[in-house]
């Protein structure tokens, strides 16, 4: 199976084709620890940014606060951006897309920021399938303040600090699900490549795509047996298939693969997802089999990774909003203010 | 029988909640209105849906005072859980109406009494719906007070008629039920209290509407683009009404539209997505009261700190807590001037009446996005929920004042030459850009941690000590934009009253009843924090100042007091609330109180004074 | 060379976080403590686990002083990203070490250089896990100091082996590394510049304790059963701390616990489960910084209104928003005073030191069971985080006070009479049941609504009103619980000043430093809200007051001016922030600053004045 | 099937064992509208309570705010209570049962008090696995608040005020399925004798048991077609079995019954469930199964009601933390105040 790179040969190699080059998508120097699994996963939005020929003025960046929440600054950096408060970060990104519709929302979030304060906020913006990439940088613990268990540790985790975690861990993706998110996927920050590919495909997505990646913090929770460190993550990844993203159809090459072998998904922008099959045959658009996949994963200690489900086709919140097309915030006084002659009919409709 | 009192007296109907009593409220309210008398109608009722005691009492007043009259001159009791409470209420030489069917002794012979049969009456109305029954049964005693007051039918038609937006059938069988219970009332009764209704023309270029929904029409001829609320009483009907006034006024052929009312999950959610509405540059509000503004504390320090511009309505309801979510107050200003931890300065409107809430909910849009910050505005239960008389709302008189917002085309005039923090012009208001703005160089990453002139990350002291005071400079700014004080002064007065919000008609009242006993006062109604430069002027030219407000601990008379130090000993707080709206009777009194606590004059006795009243009394 | 600067002077060590900095630190701190000479440090670190520049700053002050000395004389840089910075910060005449490794040129001729081959010495360590190498060179810059400076070696081996808890194989690891740049310093440096340690005997009966951790001890002494926290610098450690010490003072043979430490999903909850542990009859506490407690009002104003005891600690940090979460600020004040929306009246203890840390910690749990109210406690990141030395802790010298809480026999002793907000002793305070009592009579239903003497839910405007002045009746009792400012009167001096929290040592080596130059200055350090009246004495007996603080606002001084208006006129406020800890250098030219305000004299032009430095200033 | 009263007969008919009679377990008269679901379902709570003989003044309440939080004013009124916060009673909750953990403890909140403003707390409490009783009394509305759409509301459900709801529903049985509860049920306030049953069942628990019980607003939300309302309940709704609870597994008498026909799930607390198999056999040990059954019933409209997963032997909250058997709010400052000796030792600890 080949990729093919869109208009490959039309422009220099260096060059994407909106003319930009790879540093045209980085942002300013990581303060973040060396090896920490949040940079792995900033490279990667960088890497599928440029490989999609993304203009950077037209992506928003949102975050909440926590390591992760600062990755925002480590790429994109002529995107606007906001960093909000811990947990906050989908409503600050709600009405800010309200403001333009078109633009492309990038969101990153904490297992701590989403799945400990921010649980609410986290639920509800996927109930209202806001156009958003939501990207959970999932290590298990809080970084910033220095590595107390978060909501997505394992039961039973040990932690220098810390001592024992009593209580069963949140699963990202099962919330996601149950809270009819229309795009979900786990990965692991180790796997680049299926991150990259993931974060491809929720960006043509419509609507919320939540991707819960397995971020290793390299210095509070990356003993080889925790379920977020790096070790543990080569050691138990077991990817639901080989997923690759196309962003046009013509240009999908898969001369070495039969039908049976594999799985297509037709995004509503004209790309398409392919699934190579691995082990067995796994349908990401069946509800019931998501929801069943995860929890034999959760019994069994599986880190499954890959595109768990996906709805291409249901309205996002802008469009269920009915919204003009011209962005909101480019209209002007004649457009927001009612004319005068309306003050007297709206005074005479009062007593 | 005694002398006639003409538009010049109280009504209080006392129902069931959840009965539909206020269709009949309403429209004794809007036929006293319509026939050019003076009124005002409050309705007192309980945090509940159905089934327990409700209020409303209406002021008819010649003289134009709004204020609640706490005499009851006409009593109706069609609730036998309220009724022992109704009867004791009455004044004496008061009217007394009851629902024949509430079998309970009445053994006041100081009052007129009236028994009505409704329960009869309304077993004569034809084909009434069985869910209707109540609603029309109310209509009966407007029937018998209309012949009893003297109030026009043809007034009451209109009420009637503009309540069912003109719908025949509900007009009809309302008329109907009014008439016979009118026509009972003339066979029957016998008038022997004093209290007449008689026309004047004095409503005729007035409008009757509430604070919600002039806010929520204000807010829109401002330009709203984006509102997120959740509900909570004495605020859902302002955000409720701003989807109908959208859908009236800013309709398009297409059918799509130029904004977006979002119900959020709560209210950390609800200003956040206000906020991020604003930043992203559109005009964002969001409506609430007590509660949720103390859960929206977090994010208005980093709307403050951040710049964004947003409005932020407080419908008060008396607090601390859930307190009483049906009852007014002019309690959450303290906590909005110091909203959230850290330094930080809060921009409040403070409306005094319908009318100010449709110009103030255009106006905070001016004054957010001119100074890039939050705007509270601070409205009450009283003002938002009740019918008041009103001037019409007047088309606004300037232009959407966007502020300092430089787009593609702005930023190629300047080079690309642009901070977002920059104090360019020294009045401490820096310029932004807007998502979405294509220029290479327009972008910035906002954000609520330390930061310097260009929006990037800084701990720096110095940095962080610079921005702090750009904020100092840009709150001093925020003077010129603010609405000034209301200032009545009056000659030879040496005593200056300040009072703000709903209470100005109460405090009118009790200061003509003093200026009647010899006591001249000035008077000023503050309108909003930062305090301009009037406010001071007034103090100064004044000897006694006395800062009346509907709250426990004088929370005007706090702020001020640390505005003006210099002034503080002046200041005197006549401070009361038990979640009625104001009266003039207690306005006066406190007045009184406050004014006696000068003639202790050396400063060290008045400072033990003051830190003794605070802790025993106020 | 000099002339000796012997015990006098600060060290401030630059290098990169996360690299284990703070151990060599701390032992430099300590081993000057061991020699009897007071000494303080402070860790200036970034919001940032790894990577970025880190200072230290140590005082060493054979006058007592602990505040932040803004000179640098002896600096040590380690880190290349801040050396060029670290190297200007030199004073004049100042020491300058460095790692030779680092390749920047070192232009400056008024101060002794030191260059140190700490990467080579390092080398020449055996059998350090690659790990570890980065905290054992910085013990050898601590071995160059301590042979350049005269740090006692015994000394520093005292604090070496506190540091690792005697285990043998660290100790000898890191003392041989010191060792080896002792020698290194001893063969190859000559000593150019003036500053020098030599034994005192100041620090002997003192202790040195971080105030996060003094406050978790005594809170274990409070007899501590619940605390909810959620996870922020700087107050962390302060929870953190509570499961150590809890496990360490209250073991019991079958391994059950007393208490439960719950680590809750966010500050709403933490406070939350902290008051329903209260409510029912549990010591029971949280621990927050500025956003935790932004988003604790709703709960908070729950707490005051229901009168549930609970202990919030705010470990301060400089906002607003997110602002800089690892700088200290004194920013919460005025915020606390009014948090939450209605009319509400905080506690708030003020503790100055660690050793009030600690006892702030076991009394903070007296005070709110005795008032049935919740207690803020404002400590900040200076106090918290950093090492102080400290009177040792003193166990408590009074019982537990439990307040007035009715068990079975109680009840049985008074027959069942009881109402949950009876005012039964005129003092505001009622008596409360605690769920799990099985007496019949007993149980009440709490609530934030509205509600009679026996708890019952009520709108009744009288009854509101009670309770509500019942509230300010117990806000005025509480003046007799809370602890009384610590005062300093000095005879014949006209101007006070006023001061709360770290800023004490600070605030007297200024008032020492004006005193030299001829102005006399009482000081009083306010340690509680609500004032108690010696506050008003001391304000009294100056001509004039001004207010020393860590903030933008001059917070201390506005809820002042708000508590005594009549003495407000002779307030002014000396406040000043950035996020480093307070220095007596701004401070002496702040109260300057703010004494020369004193000049204009007439009422309007201080009013004047005030209300612009307002603006423009402050 | 028939079910025996405790010791029937050893006492007159209206007294239960601990010597009460039913008045002993009501509580103030209700403010809520007439045929609220809400007051049937504090009947059925005071009904429970009586028929367990459990001592009112062993037990706590505590609720949010809403019509359905006013509730426990409504019922046994020897019990302490809490009106807390809108959303909050799970954290007012968790603190009140650290006071006294022998405590029966009732929580009652509404879907906007759980499924909005509350969804972080309520997911957090039952991943503690709080020994509450936590009722959700789910009409789909705000009640209090008149009628606006609460997260539980269905979509397309249009209402007069507040036009059509554009939202899929938050399902409170899958959220806690999937915060791992351990006790979560779906009743109908319609049919009394199974809300009882339950909630006896829920009180035998030990850990959180959630009980999501359909409540008709009969002023906001009872339009036939509505499903929240009374018609839509009785028309839709699909028991997975007949449930009974017997307090002690002597007093089982199933005559009628084959094994086949029946499961029965052992409580830790020596009390059974029973449950009769309707039309096909539904095992409510089985995570697996139950989300799949929630699923089904989502997909297909259907109101199932009954016990849909229990884990009896998981430790409660309070268990977790290894509370000394005595309540706390028992313990004297000798418990509580280390002893003067020790303040020595700790001066000493510093350096
Ligand atoms: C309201 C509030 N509470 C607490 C904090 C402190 N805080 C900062 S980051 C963080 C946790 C971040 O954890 P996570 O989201 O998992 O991010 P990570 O650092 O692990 O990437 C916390 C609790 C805060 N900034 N705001
Ligand atoms: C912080 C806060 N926001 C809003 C409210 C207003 N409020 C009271 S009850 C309620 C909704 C209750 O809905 P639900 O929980 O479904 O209960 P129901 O009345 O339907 O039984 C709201 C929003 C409040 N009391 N507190
Ligand atoms: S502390 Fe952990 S999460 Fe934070 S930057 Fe370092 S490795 Fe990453
Ligand atoms: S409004 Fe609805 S939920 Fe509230 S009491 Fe009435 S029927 Fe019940
Ligand atoms: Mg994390
Ligand atoms: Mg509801």
């Amino acid at each position: 199976m080949t990729q093919t790179l869109p208009m490959a040969g039309t422009v220099p190699q260096h060059t994407n084709t909106v003319g930009l080059e790879r540093k045209d998508y980085i942002g300013n120097p990581t303060t973040l620890c060396a090896g920490c699994g949040h940079n792995s996963i900033s490279s990667q939005i960088i890497a599928a940014c440029y490989e999609l020929n993304i203009i950077p003025e037209k992506v928003v960046k949102f975050s909440g606060i926590g390591c992760s929440s600062k990755s925002p600054t480590y790429f994109l950096n002529r995107a606007f951006g906001f960093n909000s408060l811990h947990g906050r970060m989908p409503s600050i990104a709600t009405g800010a897309m309200f403001a333009d519709h078109t633009l492309l929302a990038v969101g990153v979030s904490g297992d701590g920021d989403s799945a400990s304060i921010g649980m609410g906020q986290f639920k509800h913006v996927i109930r209202r399938n806001l156009d958003l990439v939501y990207i959970v940088e999932n290590n298990g613990v809080y970084g910033l303040t220095k590595g107390q268990f978060s909501a997505t540790a394992e039961l039973g985790l040990e932690l220098k600090k810390q001592g024992v975690n009593e209580y069963l861990p949140v699963d990202i993706c099962m919330e996601a699900l149950v809270s009819n998110a229309t795009f979900v996927a786990r990965s692991f920050a180790g796997n680049s490549k299926q991150v990259k590919e993931l974060i491809k495909a929720a960006i043509a997505h419509k609507g919320i795509a939540v991707l819960d990646i397995i971020s290793p913090c390299v210095t509070f929770n990356n003993k080889d047996d925790s379920h977020h460190s790096y070790a543990w993550g080569k050691a138990h990844e077991t990817p639901l298939h080989e997923f690759s993203y196309y962003p046009h159809r013509e240009e999908i090459t898969i001369p070495e693969m039969q039908p049976g072998d594999m799985r297509q998904v037709d995004m509503p922008d004209g790309s398409t997802i392919i699934l190579k099959n691995l082990e067995s045959s796994y349908d990401p658009t069946n509800r019931m089999e998501a929801l069943r996949k995860l929890e034999e994963a959760r019994v069994n200690n599986w880190l499954i990774t890959g595109l768990i489900y996906v709805e291409p086709q249901k309205a996002s919140f802008t469009e269920t909003m009915k919204l003009v097309d011209t962005p909101l915030n480019r209209l002007e006084e004649k457009d927001l203010r009612p004319a005068p002659e309306t003050m007297a009919k709206i005074n005479a409709m009062m007593f | 029988m005694n002398k006639n009192v003409v538009n010049d007296f109280s009504i209080t109907v006392g129902t069931v909640n959840g009965s539909g009593s206020s269709t009949a409220n309403n429209t004794i309210l809007r036929a006293i209105f319509k026939m050019g008398i003076p009124v005002s109608g409050k309705n007192l009722f309980p945090s509940n849906i159905e089934g327990l005691p409700t209020w409303y009492t209406i002021r008819v007043s010649k003289d134009g005072y709004l204020g609640r009259d706490d005499r009851q001159h006409v009593v109706v009791a069609m609730n036998p859980a309220s009724f022992a409470r109704d009867l004791e209420s009455v004044a004496p030489g008061g009217a007394f109406f009851y629902a024949d069917d509430i079998k309970f002794a009445v053994n006041r012979s100081d009052i007129s009494v009236y028994p009505m049969p409704i329960k009869h009456i309304l077993r004569e109305q034809a084909g009434i719906p069985s869910e209707l029954r109540n609603a029309v049964a109310n209509m009966i005693y407007v029937g018998v007070l209309s012949h009893m007051l003297g109030m026009d039918m043809e007034a009451i038609r209109a009420a009637v008629e503009f309540h069912f937006k003109r719908r025949e059938k509900p007009v009809a069988m309302n008329m109907k039920a009014l008439q016979d219970g009118a026509d009972w009332a003339r066979a029957n009764l016998v008038k022997t209290d004093p209290f007449r209704l008689a026309p004047m023309n004095k409503t005729g270029s007035l409008i009757m509407a509430d604070g919600n929904t002039a806010a929520a029409i204000g807010s829109v001829y401002g330009g709203l683009q984006f509102a997120a609320w959740y509900p909570i009483t004495p605020a859902s009907s302002l955000a409720e009404s701003l989807t109908d006034y959208l859908e009236l006024l800013r309709p398009r052929p297409d059918g799509k539209h130029t904004y977006a009312v979002v119900q959020a999950e709560d209210e950390l959610a609800a200003l956040g997505m206000a906020i991020g509405a604003g930043w992203g540059g559109l005009r964002a509000m969001t409506s609430t009261s007590g509660p949720g503004l103390s859960l929206m504390t977090e994010f208005a320090g980093l709307a403050y700190f951040a710049e964004v511009p947003v409005v932020i309505w407080d419908v008060q309801r008396i607090g601390p807590s859930t307190g009483l979510p049906t009852r007014t107050s002019q309690g959450d200003l303290t906590f909005t001037a110091h909203i959230g931890h850290g330094d930080s300065h809060s921009v409040i409107l403070l409306p005094g009446n319908v009318n100010e809430c449709f110009e103030f909910g255009w106006k905070a849009f001016d004054i957010a996005e001119r100074l890039q910050t939050p705007v509270f505005v601070l409205s009450d239960l009283d003002m938002g929920m009740n019918q008041w008389m009103s001037k019409p709302f007047q088309y606004p008189d300037t232009q959407m004042d966007r502020g300092k917002t430089l787009w593609e085309k702005d930023l190629e005039a300047r080079g690309g030459k642009w901070g977002r923090y920059l104090d360019e012009d020294q009045d401490g208001i820096p310029y932004r850009t807007l998502p979405g703005n294509q220029h290479p160089l327009a972008s910035y990453f906002a954000r609520g941690t330390g930061h310097d002139e260009h929006a990037r990350y800084s701990e720096d002291a110095a940095t962080w000590h610079r921005n702090m005071e750009r904020l100092v400079r840009k709150y001093n700014t925020a003077k010129k934009f603010v609405p000034k004080p209301v200032i009545h002064n009056v000659k030879g007065a040496k005593v200056g009253i300040i009072c703000f919000g709903s209470t100005e008609s109460a405090v009118q009242e009790a200061r003509d009843q003093l200026a009647a006993t010899g006591l001249k006062s000035g008077m000023m109604r503050v309108r909003s924090l930062p305090f301009t430069s009037q406010v001071v002027k007034f103090i100064e030219a004044y000897d006694q100042i006395v800062v009346v407000e509907m709250n426990r601990d004088g929370q005007l008379h706090l702020l001020l007091c640390q505005e003006f130090p210099a002034l503080a000993p002046k200041l005197r707080a006549a401070a009361y609330q038990d979640g009625l709206p104001a009266s003039a009777s207690w306005i006066r009194r406190e007045i009184l109180q406050a004014l006696e606590t000068f003639k202790k004059k050396s400063v060290k006795k008045a400072a033990k004074k003051t830190s003794a009243k605070k802790g025993a009394k106020k």
